[in-house]
């Protein structure tokens, strides 16, 4: 089957010095793919890379057939890939609404069914829709990204530590949306620190360490991974 | 060590911090948990002199200390890390740590001109020490990398490396754990217990990791739409109903 | 042959960009006649080298420094603005002993300066004109009068002269005395502060292109005051062009003028013949400061050194009368050692020992064609 | 001093310079608000909007109310391609460097009116025009237009950013300006949208006042401050609170000699505002929201 | 001849980028490490160049003092009294947001401008003040020029040795860390309020020398010395082009600026004489358009701030990077 996106030897940074080296990955159509590292591998710089955030010295990019390299982010976005950054990654003066209306900037007609999912998914965001994005807590802060990135219908969704933050509660949740929207069809490629969880639920995993790929195979394979476990996972 | 008493946190209408009273005993790690804006951070920010409470009193070392600056609380032996990392983004990493320790004499304009060389030795003294704590960290290769270009768990790191810069009394962690990668986690635990113990450090514990919350703290405090819920060991919060439904989640209480 | 320069030194950017252009064409003026006329010395050509001084202190010492240094200027003719005077004055050319002479650098304190004897004007300081205007206004039986000034050297100069005369010399009643800023867009709630305690009589001291026109203009228009009377400042072709000659029948302005306004009449036949406006302000003792700086240069054999004794030589109410344009004339003259003395468009120009002049003044009225003198003033 | 008094000699004037001011402030408070820096060259983008006018007045011989306009579209797109030459490639920097920047474009722009049109006082129309009298009121018609101006114009600007989407993507932009793009907003669009806007009302500002008054080369620097001034007074961000400022600032001048040395007047606008920045530091009205 | 000239010219500009260079050093201590707005630059340069001409002129009735004194008095005097003006103006304005500040500033600098235009018993008013000795003044032109250059270049050394001592000491890094994030800074315990105080008073205080110097060597001070442009804005584009943050970034911003500044004109002057009036109009176009270059190839500045490590950071720099990829 032909990849969704796939990112062949990938090398580039910020600046001069190269931070990602030769990463290759996929991820095909209606699959979870779970990146996992130490801090500081790439994992995040591999997601930016996506929408072309940094500077890209070597490799290519393929979106459904198309070589998005050098596409402008909005071009991307339009193109049907969808991400929640890691940090700075709700717009702070806005409130809770206005974020989502943001989410759905591309849509057009109404999006009150939209609007919906988002609130029954999040309730606490229901209730505070006027606040400030920017005086939520960590959590709640972490709930309107990922409500951001729901509006819209995209193809893939670049999730980068969606669950960071998060209660328990949440976490689970999290990933049950994730399998939730994997099963409509959108592929999912995330970056998580909750490696063991992330992993059982993934159908297939990438490790990363020092910019260069380590591991990969299916979750499984890599939580049985004894250097896996103990390197990257916490024993 | 610290008594809390009837804090409350207005924001306009919204009430963050409704009637939190309870003491945190020297010596102890008091782990906080609770449901996603249940007023935790809010709570370190009243502790820590980033608010002012809309009422209530916090007292710290047998003191009154409602209302004093952070600053001041610092000088007191109050450290805190951020929830969202806070760190000097043009400073380098080596430098996030070196401007932590107080009283520095060469903050004062007089030892710059006039006493270079206290200022220098001073200076090794604390480099050194922040030298230290980046090894530990697993930062040394970043640190003279400015710090906002660091990835995100590695601010998360600086942040809680700034707290070993200084000889505290009572350290706040807000979530240290997120965006850690575990590996590294449980090296920071032992160091926690390490500094617990030897050092008589005592801590406030923000976590959603079960894992090291159960591992580390001793007695856990859940908190609730800005009350506390209930406080008592690992075990007796973990299976309370009430904190099942709101923090952990029906299907399972073992994330682990 | 070596061209003879002097450095023209004008505030042609900043805030009196718009009077700076005349200023200088008058200036250029005088060195064409001269260059038409045999040039200095052996038919040496004189130079004018321009300099932005740009009305400040720092543009001002900057452009003077490059002329004396740079270009080797004999003598300066500028900068506009006194404070570009003085300090160009105290850092650069007192220091290098070079003669400078400006045109519209009115402030007192030009005439204290501790200057060996090289600063001069061909500006009356503002004390002769605002005595003089108050007294005129006094004679021609003018009664309250309202002083609206610009709050710069030139307005605040003025107006304290013409207080001090007016209201405590002559007795003479001042209602209101009020300075103003430039560049604001409406100056109505200065007027009808200004129209409070029933003078008729609005004197503004002001520049005609710039705020002056403005205040003029709406007191026109919301019926401020009956009378209006304008420093030299004010007598600028601008207010007949913008507000029209039908509406200033009630306006008169003083400007200095020679004894016999003969030089005047030669001097603005000369400027509207390069295309110049002889009305706009301060053109006139800019020529004439070019004019002397070349009759002193002339008379000093082209050597810097001699300008300052020159200076005093050519100017000092002995000798043959020279007029605007006559370099001929007084190149001879000179050449047979007759003592010259020159007679210009603004002003007779005898310096006394301060290198200042006393000026002679005419007060003015928008006729059909322009301003047309009205009287002379003492 | 009676109430007619009062309202023809110092209200009146103090809406209509108020309005001018407003007109200008409206813009800077976009920039500040949407792009993040203070815009130094807009005064001078003002002169340069008031002699375009000047240039259809004299040039093509329409009336000046019908040069408006045609200023306001050059110097609309006079704004575009001075943000498209200078400061596109500096937008990642630190915003002080625009500062300096758009400083440069304030000298740039003025040399360009300078050279093309002159450094003497100009006016649209020669001659002055006297008020009307409406019940007891004394209005001239151009102070009519300036206000009708200023109501249609900000009227307009306002429904436009609050019905389209257009208002909302300037907002998300100003925010974080990454995850805007990463929304899908065309970031260029939205910056282009801005200084159309903003050079636009600039024009209107700097022809207003030559309308009012006269139009000289460095009008529009010395109204620069004011501006500023007002801008912050309302709020940052603030469409109506820049209308508010202005007014404020202008009704403020104007009746700031019946209590003060008139040579104080410039002061009074950073009086008031020193005043409000101490009460409400964030400006009458909360600022940062368009 | 041709030679002096030229070498009378240098000194008189190099004097101009010592006292431009001081203001920058000054703006670099409140912008570059403080990350102050300060757009008053032209009040404490007012402040301290009236100040020193009151202490240092001879007795005079129209105003306050002529006190007659040396011209170190003055000069220490006109620190004293930027810094003393500072002070308030600090306690007020400094809790504003940056961008706040800078036109709460200006508000300052032109409320300090009018005042001095308008009180006359203070300042002698829209005159100025004149006579203002300098030092080494009597000898001749070119050797009285080179002796303030020694001064005002000695004044120069010393303030840039302790500004620079002072940035690269945990002070520096302090300042630069309140200036990142200010809620951190306080968390970890610094007193930001009084801190940004200190750094305001003190740049303040080499704003107001600046001034001093300026009136000493004009022998004059007016108030169009104060214009914003050249006493606030022209400070702020050398030191942003220099490089803000760096001390020698701002002194070579001076020199840049001030060249660019000075020398334009010379090069305007090549157009044909007819055009002699538009070409200085040209030149404040040129001087955009050079400002326009430089920021376009040097956004960061000249000199762009250094990565202050530790005492031996510079070196370990360029190891960490080589074992980082
Ligand atoms: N500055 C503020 N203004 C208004 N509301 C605020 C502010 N700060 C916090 N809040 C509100 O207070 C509540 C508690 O926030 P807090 O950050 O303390 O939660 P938390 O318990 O730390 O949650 P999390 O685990 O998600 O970090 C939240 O609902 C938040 O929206
Ligand atoms: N803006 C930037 N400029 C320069 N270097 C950067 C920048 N952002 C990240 N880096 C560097 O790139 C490396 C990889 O960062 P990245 O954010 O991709 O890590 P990560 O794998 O996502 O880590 P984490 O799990 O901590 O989020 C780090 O060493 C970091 O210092
Ligand atoms: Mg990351
Ligand atoms: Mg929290």
């Amino acid at each position: 089957m032909k990849a969704l996106l796939s990112m062949e030897g990938l090398t580039g940074g910020y600046g001069d010095a190269d931070i990602l080296l030769d990463v290759s990955l996929h991820v095909d159509a209606d699959e979870i793919v779970a990146i996992v590292g130490p801090n500081g591998a790439g994992k995040s710089t591999a997601m930016k890379s996506v929408f072309g955030l940094l500077t890209i010295r070597g490799g290519k990019m393929l979106f459904d057939g198309d070589d998005i390299t050098r596409w402008a982010p909005n071009r991307i976005v339009q193109r049907g890939i969808c991400y929640v950054p890691q940090v700075d990654n709700i717009f702070r003066e806005m409130s809770i609404h206005e974020n989502l209306e943001m989410g759905g900037f591309l849509r057009k007609g109404d999006l009150s069914a939209a609007y919906e999912r988002i609130y029954t998914l999040f309730p606490d965001l229901k209730e505070r829709y006027r606040t400030p994005a920017g005086s939520l807590s960590g959590g709640q802060r972490q709930m309107v990204a990922m409500g951001r990135a729901l509006m819209l219908d995209p193809k893939l969704l670049l999730l980068d530590e969606p669950t960071a933050g998060l209660s328990p509660k949440y976490m689970e949740q999290i990933f049950q949306i994730c399998r939730d929207v994997r099963d409509t069809g959108v592929a999912i490629l995330l970056v998580e620190q909750h490696a063991k969880q992330a992993l059982a639920f993934a159908d297939r995993g990438y490790v990363l360490a020092a910019g260069r790929n380590r591991h990969e195979g299916s979750g499984a394979n890599l939580l049985a991974d004894r250097e896996v476990a103990e390197m990257f996972l916490g024993g | 060590m610290l008594e809390l008493d009837q804090l409350v946190m207005d924001f306009g209408k919204f009430r963050a911090v409704n009637n939190c009273s309870f003491r945190v005993g020297e010596g102890s790690i008091t782990g906080l948990i609770g449901p996603n804006g249940a007023g935790k951070t809010t709570l370190f920010n009243l502790i820590a002199g980033a608010f002012h409470p809309s009422s209530g009193s916090i007292r710290f070392l047998g003191e009154d200390v409602t209302g004093l600056a952070s600053h001041q609380l610092f000088h007191k032996g109050l450290v805190r890390t951020f929830q969202i990392p806070h760190e000097f983004h043009k400073l380098t990493a080596l430098e996030n740590l070196m401007m932590v320790p107080p009283s520095q004499p060469g903050e004062s304009l007089f030892s710059n001109w006039f006493a270079w060389r206290k200022v220098s030795s001073a200076e090794r003294d604390v480099e050194r020490q922040a030298y230290e704590a980046l090894d530990f960290l697993e930062l040394t290769h970043v640190a003279h990398e400015p710090a906002g270009n660091l990835s995100g768990g590695q601010k998360k790191l600086l942040e809680l490396g700034r707290t070993m810069m200084t000889d505290a009394k009572l350290v706040l962690l807000d979530e240290p754990a997120a965006g850690v990668n575990r590996t590294l986690l449980r090296k920071l635990e032992t160091k926690i217990e390490i500094l617990n113990r030897d050092r008589g450090y005592t801590f406030i514990l923000i976590e959603h990791d079960m894992e090291m919350i159960e591992k580390l703290c001793a007695p856990v405090i859940c908190m609730a739409e800005g009350r506390v819920l209930i406080e008592g060991d690992f075990q007796t919060v973990r299976s309370n109903p009430q904190v099942l439904e709101a923090y952990l989640g029906e299907t399972t209480g073992d994330v682990a | 042959q070596a061209d003879v320069k002097i450095g023209l030194l004008g505030g042609v950017s900043g805030p009196i960009a718009a009077m700076a252009p005349a200023m200088v064409d008058a200036a250029q003026l005088a060195v064409q006649q001269v260059n038409e006329q045999g040039g200095i010395g052996d038919g040496e050509k004189l130079v004018g080298v321009l300099g932005d001084s740009a009305c400040n202190p720092q543009n001002g010492t900057d452009a003077a420094t490059k002329a004396v240094n740079i270009e080797g200027v004999s003598g300066i003719v500028g900068p506009h603005c006194s404070g570009a005077v003085l300090a160009a004055a105290g850092s650069v050319t007192i220091p290098a002993g070079i003669v400078m002479i400006t045109p519209s650098g009115t402030s007192p304190e030009i005439t204290g300066l501790d200057d060996k004897g090289t600063v001069f004007r061909t500006v009356p300081s503002d004390d002769y004109q605002g005595r003089a205007l108050a007294r005129t206004l006094k004679e021609q039986g003018y009664g309250k009068v309202a002083v609206a000034y610009l709050n710069n050297d030139y307005g605040t100069g003025l107006a304290n002269a013409f207080k001090a005369e007016y209201a405590d010399a002559l007795g003479g009643e001042i209602t209101q005395f009020a300075a103003h800023e430039e560049g604001k867009a409406s100056y109505r709630s200065n007027l009808a502060e200004l129209a409070k305690g029933g003078a008729d009589t609005l004197v503004i001291f002001d520049y005609g292109d710039g705020t002056g026109l403005t205040i003029l203009r709406q007191a026109l228009e919301n019926g401020f005051f009956e009378k209006f009377v304008g420093g030299d400042g004010m007598k600028s072709d601008a207010v007949i062009n913008e507000l029209g000659a039908e509406n200033l029948v009630s306006f008169v302005a003083s400007s200095p003028v020679g004894e016999k306004s003969e030089s005047l009449d030669m001097f603005n036949e000369a400027f509207k013949g390069v295309g110049g406006d002889p009305d706009a302000i301060f053109a006139t003792t800019s020529y004439d400061a070019a004019f002397l700086m070349a009759l002193a240069l002339e008379k000093a054999g082209g050597k810097k050194e001699g300008v300052a004794a020159a200076m005093l030589e050519v100017s000092n109410g002995t000798g043959e009368a020279i007029r605007p344009g006559e370099w001929k004339k007084a190149k001879e003259l000179i050449a047979a050692g007759t003592a010259i003395d020159y007679k210009g468009a603004a002003g007779d120009h005898n310096f006394d020992a301060n290198g200042d002049v006393p000026g002679t003044y005419a007060l003015w009225e928008v006729g059909s064609s322009g301003y047309e003198v009205i009287m002379e003033m003492k | 001093m009676d109430l007619f008094e009062l309202l023809n000699f110092y209200v009146i004037p103090g809406i209509v310079l108020g309005s001018i001011y407003a007109l200008g402030a409206v813009g800077i408070t976009l920039i500040f608000a949407i792009l993040r820096y203070a815009h130094l060259a807009h005064g001078d983008l003002a002169t340069f909007g008031a002699f375009v006018a000047l240039a259809c007045v004299t040039g093509v011989g329409v009336p000046p109310l019908a040069a408006l306009p045609v200023a306001i579209l050059v110097t609309a797109a006079v704004a575009v391609g001075i943000d498209k030459v200078f400061y596109e490639h500096l937008r990642e920097r630190p915003k002080i460097v625009t500062v300096m920047a758009s400083l440069g474009i304030a000298l740039m722009l003025r040399s360009v009116v300078q050279v093309v049109w002159g450094v003497d006082t100009e006016t649209y129309s020669r001659g002055i025009v006297r008020p009307e009298d409406y019940f007891g009121l004394r209005i001239r018609d151009r102070e009519l237009y300036t206000v009708a101006a200023l109501i249609f114009l900000v009227g307009g600007l306002q429904l436009f950013l609050t019905r389209s989407k257009w208002g909302k993507a300037m907002r998300a932009m100003s925010d974080n300006p990454n995850l805007a793009l990463l929304s899908g907003i065309d970031n260029k669009k939205v910056v282009m949208l801005t200084w159309v806007i903003a050079g636009g009302l600039c024009a209107a500002s700097g022809f207003f006042l030559g309308y009012n008054t006269e139009i000289k080369s460095m009008m529009g620097w010395h109204m620069l401050l004011p501006m500023f001034a007002a801008a912050i007074l309302g709020g940052v961000g603030r469409v109506e609170g820049a209308v508010l400022g202005g007014l404020i600032v202008g009704i403020a001048e104007e009746l700031s000699v019946l209590v003060i040395p008139s040579e104080y007047k410039a002061a009074m606008a950073f009086a008031i505002l020193l005043f409000m920045l101490l009460v409400r530091p964030t400006g009458l009205l909360k600022g940062k929201v368009l | 001849m041709e030679l002096l000239g030229l070498v009378n010219y240098a000194l008189f500009t190099a004097i101009f980028i010592a006292i431009y260079a001081l203001l920058a050093l000054g703006l670099n201590i409140q912008w570059g490490f403080a990350g102050l707005f300060n757009a008053g630059i032209a009040g404490f340069f007012a402040v301290g160049a009236y100040t020193s001409a009151v202490l240092s002129t001879p007795a005079d009735d129209g105003r306050l003092g002529g006190f007659d004194l040396h011209f170190v008095i003055g000069w220490i005097g006109a620190m004293l009294a930027a810094a003393l003006v500072a002070w308030p103006i600090g306690k007020i304005c400094l809790r504003f947001r940056s961008d706040y500040l800078a036109i709460a500033s200006i508000g300052v600098a032109e409320i300090i401008r009018l005042v001095i235009k308008s009180e006359e018993v203070l300042t002698n008013g829209a005159r100025g003040i004149n006579g203002i000795p300098r030092p080494a003044g009597d000898i001749g032109y070119t050797e009285s020029q080179i002796a303030y250059l020694v001064i005002v270049l000695a004044v120069l050394i010393v303030a840039y040795v302790l500004v620079e001592r002072q940035f690269n000491a945990p002070w520096g890094r302090m300042m630069r860390a309140i200036r990142d994030n200010e809620h951190a800074a306080k968390a970890m315990g610094k007193d930001v309020e009084f801190r940004r105080l200190e750094a305001f008073i003190f740049g303040a205080a080499l704003m107001g020398l600046g001034g001093a110097l300026f009136a000493h060597f004009n022998r004059s001070i007016t108030p169009e010395a104060i214009d914003p442009m050249v006493a606030t804005f022209l400070v702020w584009i050398m030191l942003i082009l220099g490089g803000s943050g760096n001390n020698r970034g701002a002194i070579l911003g001076a020199a840049v600026v001030w060249i660019i500044w000075s020398v334009s004109e010379i090069a305007t002057d090549r157009l044909p004489h007819e055009y002699a009036i538009q070409a200085k109009y040209i030149r404040l176009f040129l001087i955009g358009l050079m400002l326009q270059l430089v920021l376009r190839f040097r956004p960061e500045g000249l000199l762009p701030e250094p990565l202050r490590g530790d005492l031996r950071g510079s070196r370990r720099t360029t190891k960490s990077g080589a074992d980082h990829t």
